[in-house]
């Protein structure tokens, strides 16, 4: 599953890439996200619980900063399981500075797995775009609160 | 944790203390030792699970236990009466409405069902009267005779 | 030979088999429990490709009412690979153990097992393993698995290639190089799952005093079974009893033994307690075998007129993961019906099989010989359409005549008799050809999408001598006069729907002549059937009844040696008909089974040397294989907008020789033009990129329902097989392997007139619609 | 196929049932069950607590009130499906109740439950928009009544908060002039494009759902996707679903009008 995601943050580009390289930033922007552990220089352990309505599932996930080019670029490697399934997925983020204004691009691939991806084929692209949606929002509530 | 759960089923009260997770279809089978009632799938379409509660068809699988008690039941063993077969199981055996006989209580569940709100179907309104109960077998042709069979039947017998 | 009067055979006879199966007291495997019986469930892999690094099962175990959580570290020294009958040189195997061990290779793959004291607890038990799975690079599309860079299924195997196999008979190079023409088309034979109703499952019992295991199964080859398991979990073969109860649809899914029945026998050797195993079903989608999965390029070499003088073939044939029983086998089968009924010269087929992170294909009905023809029957289409000549007369000019039989074809079989010609023109009358052609031209003039699709088939069937199979071809049979002269008939056979108990009496009580009434007959247990092929490939009826046949023949002979006796004449001088022994030309002394049958069993007044009792048992060998045929006309309408298919008309004629009980032989059809109609119209798995499964449920995987199908004009003609005493050619697949093409061939009928030509199956809307919409684009 | 283990109440009456929902912070509401059964055989859906309101008598019911049509959230599809008030006073509403899941289902699935589960496939939400239906939601604070605009907020989400239960769906009287198109996906029958049009005057409004990730208000019948993503899956793509929202948007459009 592929997803290409474009948001605009109006704060300068250091800022927003401080933000998203910040667990705890991370942490609040991610629904459901109940904890984000540092377990090396760039690696986390990350605990999900997210899904539909009632159908919400528990993972756990470790998330991985790679290629990090402050301020303009890194790829976010995450991999996450639970009971309904897996997730693994490769974001790479790139951030470019217009009118002081941070244009975010989000290049994702991921890959799910087990139940999830027999029963909500359906329901996934469109969840994971809701999720995305919700991300940029908070992300940008954030940036705005730093 | 566990909940006295009774059902009339076929006419017979049946009571067992089970957890409220418990599906109607396994109360049925496991604590009643009705097997007639068959799973074929868990997401509620095959209808092999089909059964009249209170006299409407539903598919017992999506059902806990708990959810029916108080409620009457009937199951493919309750329909033949003093040994003498209902119309729609007749219709079924004459017209060669089963082959592995799996889906056949469903089927005929939900053709009774069928049958009492529609005395006169045409095959048309018998294929959508069936729509929730899955065949792999037959290819659905003699099942819709089956039906046909069984409606002329009811309706003879009505007449008299 | 027993005379036969014809009082039962021929009849259009309501089930013996109905009364339990309607009134819901039939058993099934679920339905049974046994004193003490412990539960079990699977774990399954969610990852299609995956390094197992370890599996903690502690807090499982943990939970009140497990006896035991074991993974493969704990079971697959203990149990042997799963067995693949078929034989191919140079075929890679992966020994597919009974749960992953340090690797799953497809979705579903088990890889630890809960044994519980309740099937709740030991659902709740999976929960609570953990696994630390490593993902590995997966490949679900079989072109891309023969890539250089592809990932590899299975990385000791050093390719993705199991198989390559050819089938080449006379001179392809010159029959391309007289051609007037070559015709090419790629077609896929999309992946299908068979989806039974009843999913699978098994009760394993063992019995530590005698040391025998009893195994019941929902199965269609319990007596394969009990040849293949000793090599498994090491139990005999004379001490392995496998019980197959009521069964609940096979389609060639039951036609295996799979890692959990043996594993589920290990288990309760192990625990000392029986083990019972319900299939879930969205287990079933992903763990019990797939069918068809075919990529192939087509190219037939014909002359202007439509003589067809070379069929070339290069196959890519998905074989899933693993080697199932009959995995290999399958495009084999495919190579040997590839020739269709028509007169071709050469033919060449190359099959690559190929293993993908898939669950393993095997026989799914029809296995094999739909993918032939279907391929063969789009074909002549094709070839009609590029050499602008009627379809029909095409197939026509290729027909061998009936004096032609047995006709040899060119991929080295012989087929024993047919009439294609007859089927085809009575399948024209039945439909109404010239009216019908009308009716498209008056649709197509008012703008409808209207089309009309003919398929002339030719299966191959009752499987067969035994030196075409690798365990065996023949058929056991065993029929007893009691002494109370009713009559027990024991077969080899393992019907589970076809309905053999009524049908295997129909032709019993007109051979001996007794009351059908009195008849019972027993199958699917190894312990009464003592030998037995089972039932697949449309064989029952026509092997396993001609075992029966012989068994007849045999009481017959004894009967006239004992009657003779006791009418005090000479067994030459004595006539059998009707149920009757009679001296010739005094009917009035006559004895019946009901007289002979006490003395026989009494043994006080029995001729010296003569055998007390009246049972026979026999072993029936075919001599070839059959070879029914048939005519699928069909017609259908598109809806221009939706792409939605709807069907017009629906004609078959099957010849699949005399017919035992007409009611039955329709049953077959209508269930197998249903599994066609889903494969034309909208069935199929879909694996993505990744190799992860999306249709495992029937949320997502269509299955036909009664609102789609149409209504039939059957008829049949009756050619008989000189293979067997009774002339059957067999039915169980004929529905399936004549109506896919027909189906299919109506479609494209449908959309000719906007130049599409082929579309592959299955013929969703959307893809009708996108053709549709392309043929729209390039016409302006 | 087995579901895990979890609390079961039964309540006697709405307020008794919103007090153990907001008792309760892992419950869901079982209403006909099925969409939330299958979800939990699946485990895909584990609550903690199953508050069972179907015994719940007041909540199911088809009553005539004024100019508008009361509707309790108990209330079963089929008990829609044939309706006499409805077939004459408000049509749309029984012709797509017959064309959700099949018999069995409708039998127990309540038009309440499939509302609140708000699956984008989903019949009612279709009929729901073009009627402008008010919904009732009850709370511990109440009642209160949402537009079906403001009900639907996203994929399988809707104003019902986790303490709230549905309890009524009011709708307007209609003339004949309605119609319900849908194109099913084949496996499970639910909604690829189901597209529903009520035609008041020289109004006509349009439900939309199957389409996109939230059931929507077409503005347009010339272009009835304008607004909107269409969902993209292995049953139909985004292009298709688009397509076939189009042509069922025509084919109702001509269909209501007939009806008039």
């Amino acid at each position: 599953m592929k997803f290409t995601g474009v948001c605009k943050i109006p704060a300068p580009r250091e800022k927003v890439f401080n933000a998203i390289t910040d667990p705890a930033v991370l942490q609040r922007c991610i629904e459901g996200c109940e904890k984000m552990v540092k377990t090396s220089e760039d690696s986390y352990d990350a605990h999900l619980k997210i899904g539909l309505a009632g159908m919400k599932g528990s993972y756990v996930g470790k998330i991985q900063l790679k290629d990090v080019k402050p301020p303009e670029s890194y790829t976010l490697i995450m991999s996450g399981k639970g009971g309904p399934g897996f997730v693994n997925g490769a974001a790479k983020i790139s951030l470019a500075e217009k009118n002081g204004e941070t244009e975010l691009h989000c290049d994702a691939d991921a890959q799910v797995g087990g139940l999830i991806a027999a029963i909500g084929s359906r329901l996934i692209e469109a969840a994971a775009k809701r999720m995305a949606d919700e991300f940029f929002k908070k992300l940008a509530a954030e940036v705005g609160k730093l | 944790m566990k909940t006295l759960v009774k059902i009339k089923v076929n006419g017979v009260r049946h009571e067992h203390e089970v957890e409220p997770r418990v599906l109607l279809v396994h109360f049925l089978r496991d604590h009643c030792k009705l097997t007639g009632t068959h799973v074929g799938c868990e997401t509620s379409i095959c209808g092999a699970c089909t059964i009249l509660l209170d006299g409407k068809a539903v598919k017992s699988c999506t059902m806990f236990a708990v959810q029916a008690d108080g409620s009457e039941i009937t199951t493919v063993e309750g329909l033949a009466r003093d040994g003498q077969l209902h119309p729609v199981q007749e219709g079924f055996w004459e017209c060669h409405g089963l082959q592995c006989g799996y889906c056949t209580p469903g089927m005929i569940m939900s053709a009774v069902e069928l049958l009492g709100k529609n005395p006169k179907p045409t095959r048309e309104e018998i294929a959508c009267g069936i729509e929730g109960n899955l065949c792999r077998c037959t290819g659905y042709s003699h099942i819709i005779d089956a039906i046909e069979f069984a409606a002329k039947k009811m309706a003879k017998k009505g007449a008299k | 030979m027993a005379a036969a009067t014809k009082k039962y055979v021929g009849q259009p006879l309501k089930r013996v088999e109905d009364p339990r199966l309607i009134k819901g007291i039939a058993t099934y495997i679920d339905d049974m429990t046994l004193p003490g019986m412990l539960h079990v469930a699977f774990l399954r892999s969610p990852y299609a490709h995956a390094k197992i690094n370890s599996i903690n099962t502690d807090a499982a175990k943990a939970l009140p009412g497990v006896i035991g959580v074991f993974t493969g570290a704990e079971v697959n020294d203990k149990c042997g690979v799963v067995p693949c009958a078929s034989q191919m040189p140079d075929l890679k195997n992966p020994n597919h153990k009974v749960l992953a061990g340090g690797r799953a290779y497809f979705v579903g793959h088990a890889v630890a097992v809960v044994v519980a004291t309740d099937r709740y607890v030991a659902r709740d038990a999976l929960d609570l393993i953990e696994v630390d799975y490593e993902p590995l690079p997966a490949v679900s599309d079989p072109q891309k698995a023969l890539e250089k860079n592809s990932p590899l299924t299975h990385p000791e195997l050093g390719s993705n290639t199991a198989f390559t196999w050819t089938l080449a008979n006379g001179d392809i190079d010159a029959a391309f190089k007289q051609a007037d023409r070559v015709v090419h088309q790629c077609m896929i034979h999309q992946r299908l799952t068979p989806m039974a109703i009843e999913p699978r499952g098994c009760i394993a019992s063992h019995h530590p005093g005698e040391g025998t295991m009893t195994l019941w199964t929902s199965t269609q080859i319990p007596h394969l079974i009990r040849t293949l398991l000793p090599g498994m979990i090491g139990v005999a073969e004379n001490k392995l009893r496998i019980v197959a109860p009521e069964v609940g649809g096979g389609f060639g899914s039951k036609l295996n033994l799979y890692a959990e029945e043996a594993l589920c026998c290990h288990l309760a050797m192990r625990l000392g307690a029986p083990v019972k195993w319900i299939e879930t079903r969205r287990e079933n989608a992903m763990s019990t075998i797939h069918g068809r999965d075919q990529i192939a390029d087509y190219e037939i070499a014909v002359k202007k007129d439509g003589t067809l003088l070379g069929i070339k073939s290069r196959t890519i044939a998905d074989l899933g993961s693993y080697l199932q029983l009959l995995t290999p086998a399958i495009p084999t089968l495919t190579g040997l019906m590839l020739g269709g009924c028509y007169k071709c010269k050469a033919v060449r087929m190359d099959v690559t099989g190929v293993y993908t992170n898939k669950m393993a294909t095997d026989a799914y009905r029809g296995a094999g010989r739909p993918e032939a023809t279907y391929a063969i029957e789009r074909m002549m289409d094709v070839i009609a359409d590029e050499l602008g000549l009627d379809p029909i007369k095409v197939r026509q000019k290729n027909f061998p005549k009936p004096g032609e039989f047995p006709f040899n074809t060119p991929t080295g079989l012989t087929y024993d008799s047919g009439n294609y010609q007859g089927a085809l023109k009575k399948a024209q009358q039945l439909v109404g050809w010239e009216k019908l052609l009308k009716q498209r031209d008056t649709a197509r003039k008012a703008g409808k999408l209207f089309g009309i699709g003919i398929s002339t088939y030719v299966e191959i069937c009752a499987l067969g001598p035994s030196k075409m199979m690798a365990a065996g071809g023949w058929e056991w049979g065993c029929v007893r006069i009691e002494m109370s002269a009713k009559v027990t008939v024991i077969t080899g056979t393992t019907p589970h729907g076809q309905g053999q108990e009524t049908s295997f009496a129909q032709i019993v009580a007109d051979r001996l002549g007794v009351p059908i009434e009195d008849i019972v007959v027993m199958r699917g247990d190894t312990a009464v059937a003592h030998y037995g092929r089972d039932t697949y490939g449309s064989r029952a009826t026509a092997v396993g009844g001609s075992a029966i046949v012989m068994c007849i023949d045999k009481l017959v002979a004894k009967g006239k040696i004992l009657a003779a006796h006791l009418l005090r004449t000479k067994p030459n001088k004595i006539e059998f008909r009707d149920g009757n022994f009679f001296i010739k030309g005094s009917p009035k002394k006559s004895v019946t089974w009901k007289q002979l049958a006490p003395e026989s069993y009494l043994a006080k007044n029995i001729p010296p040397n003569f055998e007390p009792g009246f049972e026979a048992s026999s072993f029936f060998e075919p001599s070839n294989c059959t070879y029914p045929f048939g005519t699928h006309i069909v017609a259908v309408q598109i809806d221009r907008e939706t792409g939605e298919v709807t069907f017009v008309k629906y004609t078959a004629v099957d010849d699949c020789g005399p017919q035992i009980n007409p009611l039955l032989v329709e049953g077959q059809v209508q269930g197998g033009i249903a599994h066609s109609l889903g494969q034309v119209l909208f069935e199929r798995t879909v694996y993505d990129e990744n190799a992860q499964l999306i249709t495992g449920e029937f949320m997502d995987y269509a299955m036909p329902r009664a609102k789609d199908i149409p209504e039939y004009l059957l008829g049949s003609t009756v050619t008989p097989s000189p293979s067997n005493p009774l002339g059957i050619k067999g039915v169980g697949e004929a529905g399936t392997i004549g109506a896919t093409p027909a189906i299919a061939n109506a479609v494209i009928d449908a959309l000719s007139p906007l130049g599409i030509r082929h579309l592959d199956l299955p013929l969703l809307p959307e893809k009708i619609w996108k053709a549709i919409q392309q043929a729209k684009g390039s016409q302006k | 196929m087995i579901p895990s283990s979890f609390d079961y109440f039964r309540p006697q009456n709405l307020d008794e049932a919103v007090k153990f929902l907001s008792q309760h912070e892992d419950a869901k509401v079982l209403a006909g069950g099925h969409s939330l059964i299958p979800a939990m055989k699946l485990r895909l859906a584990q609550p903690g607590t199953v508050i069972d309101i179907s015994r719940i008598g007041d909540l199911s019911y088809i009553r005539e009130q004024g100019d508008k049509i009361l509707i309790g959230a108990m209330t079963t599809h089929h008990d829609i499906e044939s309706s006499a008030l409805l077939k004459e006073k408000c049509p749309l509403l029984p012709e797509v109740a017959a064309c959700i899941g099949d018999v069995q289902v409708r039998n127990k699935g309540t038009i309440g439950g499939s509302l609140v589960h708000a699956d984008p496939a989903a019949d009612w939400p279709a009929p729901i928009l073009a009627l402008d239906a008010e919904l009732e939601i009850a709370g511990s604070n109440g009642r209160r009544a949402v537009s079906a605009s403001e009900f639907f907020v996203d994929m399988m989400q809707t104003a019902v908060q986790p303490n709230e239960i549905l309890s009524e769906i009011r709708i307007p009287k209609t003339a004949k002039s309605v119609a319900y198109v849908k194109s099913a996906q084949k496996a499970s029958g639910f909604a690829i494009a189901g597209v529903a049009v009520v035609i008041f005057g020289n109004q006509t409004r349009i439900g939309v759902t199957g389409v996109a990730a939230k059931p929507f208000r077409a503005s347009s019948v010339e272009n009835i996707c304008a607004d909107v993503e269409p969902l993209n899956d292995i049953h139909a793509s985004a292009e298709f679903r688009a397509h076939l929202a189009q042509v069922n948007a025509r084919r109702a459009v001509e269909l209501a009008r007939s009806r008039e």
